[in-house]
């Protein structure tokens, strides 16, 4: 079906696709509550519908203030993530139907919207907007769930986000000073506004150390909300660094840490949904990898893992979500043997957990696989090894952990309902997209930026993915048996987060207070030197030292002597 | 954009000036009388609002004076932006003998600031100065207005320098008197009147002193005229102390920073329809003369090469930019914390002009008016606080966000453009700030200005969450502001936002209102030879 | 005051006296240094006197201040509406010739005129409605006291 | 099992019950086969036909034993941050649909 086919939607390509959500965020806000979800679910459907008939090229040139910008930018790396963000807008807002939250509704469309804004921008200014529109649409979706620590999580959460974008302001500008040019194209790490913007992106993709939001906002969000959440940001991030630091060397490194440090975390945390924002960062790490490479290969398969993962993980989190929607806990300790009473959404997150593994058949497999050949290619053994650690870590909490604790193991004497009927829709036709990728990769490869030569199932492929699962299980299911397996224990874990929430309030406690010492004993001197030349002038100026009252007319007066008093020497010396 | 503009200065350059009357030309229309006409409608209507005497009659005719302002200004300045300038002989006396009104985009553009700023503040002044003033201080307090309405609107048109400082002194009385009527509320109004008296009046002697010296050493009062003749006595030492003491008179009324402490009482204590004209108009008309003699009369050359006053100005509009933020944090009255960031931003517009480059004077001017008209949004704010909770102290409006949703809203847009939030007004300006430090190298300088707009965050966050994250206080009227003072006060709320989107008007005016004054003396030249 | 024979009576001379001064520096203001705020002040002291000695009521049945007020405002007018008159037949504001456009010197000594009239209603007012406004305040010692 | 469950549960009891079984049956199955076909290899050690079999057991027991130090290491009370932190509060019910399947 071409766009001429249909006159009214023709015209829909006359507008950026980010400004579709815009006006249906209003309409969102005005709308009754009955007629809310159809909008939710039909808006981002005619998105992707708009996006998949977008001619390639930079469709929506604007100059502005003398910038000159670009809202539409449309190849084959934007097409692929624009569409995957409305897909899963779909799917999570199906997922959402039951939702009569105007805030979370509203919050939703206009962060997919900006999500998709930023995907499409040409220029960095433009993508600094949408950057920021994320950013301050999102942390909606954490408040919705209005509570005193979900405020203040989201409140840590912006302050992360918007510094992410004031960083990406800044380095846009000092890149704009250097290069005369404001383009979004293929950046060198070197000057301070490459790395000024690299650090913003590399805030939103969760690099380590600057992870900690990711983990500490999933779990405090909305049961729909988290969906949401976890498709947007950091995949966002993703693209921004495929498109600007393709080939970056350190990202290398940096990915090849980020794979492997949040799995000992996933594994000893007792939220279900801190699991899994952990289990997000460790997957995040494979696409930087693959950036970092930046061979058409690695590029292809970044982009290929993205798009799964971030159908598995939404199918993930939706299951856990809708554990919470009817239990009303995510934590491990807590449940246990749900899948007497909630079989299908059982079988759903078993389907989103192999899929995470890289089970052959389904959609991991065929896509995490490519960053891992792309890494083998380049010889790069260290990472490669790290890769393949992480790959069968991954299994240890995503894969058997999430399904394990929460559908079988012991029998937690819940017995919850089956969940709504909507959920378990989305949830499968998320699972159905799973399955249709490792079924069929070619779909999938066809849509990527590169063209692919890539065959996933070759036995030996298929035999040693098997062995390293298999195994791993078997190691998992000894651990269990022997009673070496951590557990299922209640509590806190720190990271980095430690840092700013108990480490800077008191650092910084002990700093105002030499500050204020150091200050106090300045303003002395100074006041003290002041004082004693005042006093000089006064004793020849004043009659009876009337002036020494600290008066502000006085003081004013005081100043305006001597302000003259330089203007004067200055004017006279020059 | 910006290409088009600067090609639109250049043909100014060629174009220079056109006469509107000298003394062969007798018939004259309505519209070549605008340059007076805009300052004297106000004028006249102020002595006729007190002769009439009548309550009802002087809310309309103050309206449709300043209204009528408005459309003159508008009208003067679509006639210069294209780089020319109108020149009007008051009584028929050519310049240099006679006075000489004289409009170009810079001085057009700070009568459209200002006579704006009035037409949106006196609806809103009608209900607010309801509540703060009795009634039968009504009649004067629009005469006031009037006076100082035409006070700051003479100033900026005047051409004459010794006329500039009798209007200074018109809008400065007024404004006292402005400032003490707050006694109804709040006696400390009194005091502080006395003080902004005393010290105003040192500032403006301190100018008249300076003027005093160049007349000395010119035997001139026009200010192409003296531009002219102080370019040619360079080492002339009367007139390097005459620089002095204008600049540092105007550095008072303009509240730079040492010299700011008559500002924030003035602001705090006045009625909030008055503190908010105030704050949107007659710092920013000080700081256009400031302007106006730097770069006019003495030339960027002289003030900027011979007078090394960039490193006098430079250190004082940091510390304003500084120091009084951070004075601006620890408040605990909001009006007291406006007037301090006030202060604050004032830096912004002296770091602009000490810069001394086209991008960064053209920020200073571009943040003259965006500056005003988020500060007369959030000063009408503080006002329909004061007129519900009664106060305007941080305890008085403890989530009054809950309670006045809409009112709190605009105060929360306007917060956004003090910090220069994008797609604000204040976001234009300081990027061109930011921008203008950039072109000289100083990168530096450019951190500090977005250091010290974090400095803004936190004290437009103090408000915010005192508005909203607090439990609002029992005692409070739980009553939205009326309707009267909310619809202006959007109109300036959404201002902010429009000029903050769509600034190609704002920084094109400015940008031609910069390259007129940086060109500076050797433009006038070619004027002053026309006029005589 | 009403004990002070003398000052009563010297004062009800003078306060004529006064005036008529008032009223030449008024008028020869036109061709001579001097003028309307001179004369205006001069004017005015001849009311002050009178009121100092009688009493502020007594001055004030002569001048009520919602005169004195008016008459600020009235001085004011007559100045910017002779500007107004020139400007609206035609000249530049303040062109005094449009007064008498076919002798142009009559013009200008007319424009004088009429211009210095309204600066002197004006001082005279402002400086009666200063008086006014400080003796208008409750007194610290009272007549009686003395 | 006296419980009255939907056909589809009793179906993931059986394959619960039967788990073990078959995992030994799948990775002696999976080794075999890696030593029956050519490894394709790349990386060093790659040739050995048991590589990812060892790898995915090595791997994962590092995870569990890194993770019981970690635990140790780092592990705090969940109202280390406060009692309004997001770690010691209960997902408010009214956001929810709390049910239990009707028997």
């Amino acid at each position: 079906m071409s766009p001429d086919t249909l006159p009214a939607l023709s015209a829909l390509s006359a507008l950026p696709t980010a400004f579709l959500f815009l006006p249906g965020a209003l309409l969102a806000a005005v709308l009754p509550a009955r007629l809310r979800p159809p909008l939710l679910v039909g808006l981002p459907a005619l998105a992707a519908w708009q996006v998949w008939t977008l001619p390639e090229g930079r469709l929506m040139p604007l100059a502005l203030m003398g910038l000159e910008l670009e809202l539409m930018r449309v190849d084959r790396l934007s097409r692929i993530f624009a569409l995957i963000f409305t897909l899963i807008a779909v799917l999570g807002n199906l997922y959402a139907w039951h939702l009569r939250d105007r805030v979370q509704q509203v919050a939703a469309l206009v962060y997919a919207g900006a999500a998709i804004g930023a995907v499409f921008a040409g220029d960095l200014i433009t993508l600094f907007l949408w950057w920021e529109g994320t950013a301050i649409a999102s942390v909606f979706l954490i408040w919705a769930r209005r509570t005193e620590g979900a405020f203040h999580t989201g409140m840590r959460y912006l302050v992360v986000q918007v510094l992410s974008g004031v960083l990406l302001l800044a380095g846009a500008a000092l890149y704009w000073r250097e290069t005369g040019s404001l383009d979004f194209t293929l950046m060198r790490l070197g000057s301070p506004a490459t790395w000024l913007i690299f650090l913003a992106f590399g805030i939103k993709a969760a690099f380590p150390l600057l992870h900690n939001w990711l983990q500490d906002a999933y779990p405090a969000a909305t049961v729909t909300g988290t969906v949401i959440l976890s498709a947007f940001t950091t995949k966002l991030a993703i693209y921004a660094l495929a498109r600007g630091f393709a080939g970056t060397e350190i990202l290398i490194w940096i990915g090849a840490v980020m794979t492997v440090f949040p799995v000992f975390f996933a594994e000893v945390e007792n939220d279900m949904r801190r699991v899994l924002a952990y289990s997000l960062n460790n997957q995040l790490g494979f696409m930087v990898v693959g950036i970092g490479i930046g061979s058409e290969m690695a590029l292809n398969g970044t982009a290929a893992h993205a798009f799964a993962h971030i159908l598995y993980k939404a199918l993930l989190f939706m299951s856990v979500g809708a554990v919470l929607y009817r239990t009303g806990t995510a934590r491990a300790t807590e449940l246990g043997g749900l899948y007497r009473t909630m079989p299908l959404t059982a079988i759903l997150a078993v389907i989103g957990a192999v899929s995470i593994s890289g089970v052959p058949l389904f959609s991991g497999f065929v896509t995490k696989s490519m960053v891992l050949s792309a890494a083998s290619d380049a010889h790069l053994w260290p990472v490669w090894g790290a890769l393949v650690f992480a790959s069968a870590a991954v299994l240890s909490h995503s894969g058997i952990k999430i399904p394990y604790f929460i559908f079988f193991a012991h029998d937690s004497g819940r017995r919850p309902a089956e969940a709504p009927r909507h959920m378990l829709l989305a949830m499968g036709l998320t699972a159905a997209m799973c399955i249709a990728i490792g079924l069929a990769p070619g779909l999938l490869y066809a849509l990527l930026p590169y063209p692919v030569e890539y065959h996933p199932y070759s036995g030996y492929h298929v035999v040693g993915q098997m062995q390293l699962l298999l195994f791993g299980v078997v190691a998992f299911a000894l651990a269990m048996r022997f009673g070496l397996h951590p557990g299922e224990k209640r509590g806190t874990l720190l990271d980095s987060d430690w840092l700013y929430r108990r480490a800077a309030p008191a650092v910084l406690g002990a700093a105002a207070a030499l500050v204020r010492a150091i200050w106090g004993a300045g303003a002395a001197a100074v006041g003290a030197l002041r004082a004693a030349a005042m006093g000089f002038i006064r004793a020849r100026s004043g009659p009876e030292g009337r002036l020494a009252h600290v008066w502000p007319t006085g003081s004013m007066v005081e100043w305006l002597a001597i302000i003259l008093g330089v203007m004067l020497v200055v004017v006279y010396l020059a | 954009m910006s290409g088009q503009v600067a090609g639109d200065a250049l043909a100014g350059h060629a174009a220079g000036v056109v006469e509107t009357a000298t003394a062969a030309e007798r018939a004259l229309g309505l519209a070549d009388h605008l340059p007076v006409l805009v300052v004297l409608v106000p004028f006249l209507a102020a002595p006729l609002v007190v002769l009439l005497g009548a309550r009802r009659l002087a809310w309309p005719i103050t309206f449709a004076a300043a209204f009528f302002s408005l459309a003159a200004a508008l009208s003067l300045l679509s006639g210069v932006l294209g780089g020319d300038a109108i020149s009007y002989h008051i009584g028929g006396w050519a310049p240099p003998l006679g006075i000489e009104y004289r409009i170009d985009a810079a001085n057009a553009f700070v009568m459209v600031i200002v006579s704006a700023i009035a037409v949106a503040i006196l609806p809103y002044a009608r209900t607010s100065i309801a509540a703060e003033i009795p009634a039968r201080q009504h009649v004067l307090f629009h005469a006031l207005f009037l006076l100082a309405l035409a006070g700051l609107l003479g100033v900026a048109a005047t051409g004459d320098a010794f006329n500039l400082f009798v209007f200074l002194e018109i809008s400065s009385l007024a404004t006292y008197v402005l400032v003490a009527m707050g006694a109804y509320r709040d006696k400390r109004a009194l005091t502080t009147a006395f003080n902004y008296l005393l010290m105003g009046t040192t500032g403006a002697t301190f100018f008249v002193i300076g003027i005093g010296f160049l007349y000395m050493s010119t035997g001139t009062l026009n200010m192409a005229d003296l531009a002219q003749l102080i370019a040619q006595q360079p080492g002339n030492r009367t007139i390097h102390a005459g620089f002095a003491f204008i600049i540092v008179g105007m550095g008072l009324k303009v509240a730079m920073y040492p010299l700011h402490l008559w500002l924030p009482g003035a602001y705090t204590y006045a009625p909030s329809a008055v503190s908010a004209f105030l704050a949107a108009t007659a710092t920013k008309v000080a700081v256009y003369v400031l302007l106006r003699f730097l770069f006019t009369v003495f030339g960027p050359q002289y003030t900027f090469e011979a007078a090394e006053l960039t490193w006098v100005i430079l250190p004082l509009a940091l510390l304003a930019m500084f120091a009084a933020s951070f004075i601006a944090i620890f408040q605990v009255n909001f009006k007291k914390m406006l007037a301090y960031s006030s202060i604050a931003q004032i830096g912004y517009m002296l770091l602009g002009i000490a810069m001394l480059s086209q991008t960064a004077l053209t920020g200073a001017i571009v943040h003259l008016f965006n500056h005003a008209i988020t500060k007369a949004t959030l000063f009408m704010v503080i006002g329909a606080y004061v007129l519900r909770a009664g106060g305007a102290f941080y305890r008085d409006i403890e989530g009054i966000g809950r309670v006045m949703p809409w009112t709190s809203a605009a105060g929360v847009i306007g917060g956004l453009s003090l910090i220069g939030v994008p797609g604000t007004a204040g976001f234009v300006s300081k990027w061109l700030l930011v921008q203008g430090a950039l072109e000289k190298g100083w990168w530096w300088m450019a951190l500090l200005v977005v250091a010290s707009s974090l400095l803004a965050v936190v004290y437009v966050w103090k408000g915010i969450e005192t508005a909203y994250l607090r439990a609002p206080r029992e005692d409070v009227d739980r009553r939205e502001a009326p309707l009267t003072m909310l619809v202006p006060i959007w109109i300036m709320a959404l201002s902010t936002i429009w000029f903050g989107l769509s600034a190609e008007w704002t920084v094109g005016a400015a940008g031609t209102a910069a390259e007129a004054l940086m060109s500076g003396a050797s433009q006038l030249l070619i004027s002053g030879g026309a006029g005589h | 005051m009403r004990h002070h024979l003398i000052l009563r009576v010297i004062t009800k001379i003078l306060a004529g006296t006064i005036m008529l001064f008032a009223f030449y520096v008024q008028f020869h203001g036109d061709y001579s240094p001097g003028g309307g705020f001179q004369a205006g002040v001069i004017l005015a002291v001849a009311f002050i006197l009178y009121g100092l000695v009688f009493s502020v009521e007594t001055v004030q049945q002569v001048m009520p201040p919602w005169l004195v007020h008016r008459a600020m405002a009235l001085g004011l007018l007559l100045y910017a509406g002779t500007g107004v008159f020139s400007l609206l037949t035609g000249y530049n504001f303040l062109d005094y010739t449009a007064l008498a456009p076919h002798h142009p010197e009559h013009g200008q000594e007319l424009g004088i005129l009429l211009v210095e009239g309204g600066v002197g209603i004006t001082v005279t007012a402002v400086m009666l409605s200063i008086y006014y406004a400080f003796v208008g305040r409750t007194p610290v010692i009272g007549d009686e006291e003395w | 099992m006296s419980e009255n469950l939907p056909p589809l549960a009793r179906l993931l009891g059986l394959v619960e019950r039967h788990f073990l079984k078959a995992l030994a049956a799948g990775a002696a199955l999976a080794l075999g086969a890696g030593f029956a076909i050519d490894m394709h290899a790349k990386a060093p050690l790659e040739s050995f036909g048991g590589f990812y079999a060892l790898a995915g057991f090595v791997s994962l027991s590092t995870v569990l034993i890194v993770a019981r130090l970690l635990r140790a290491l780092l592990g705090r009370q969940e109202d280390y941050y406060g009692r309004s932190a997001v770690n010691a509060e209960q997902y408010p019910a009214d956001q929810l649909e709390v049910r239990d399947r009707e028997p």
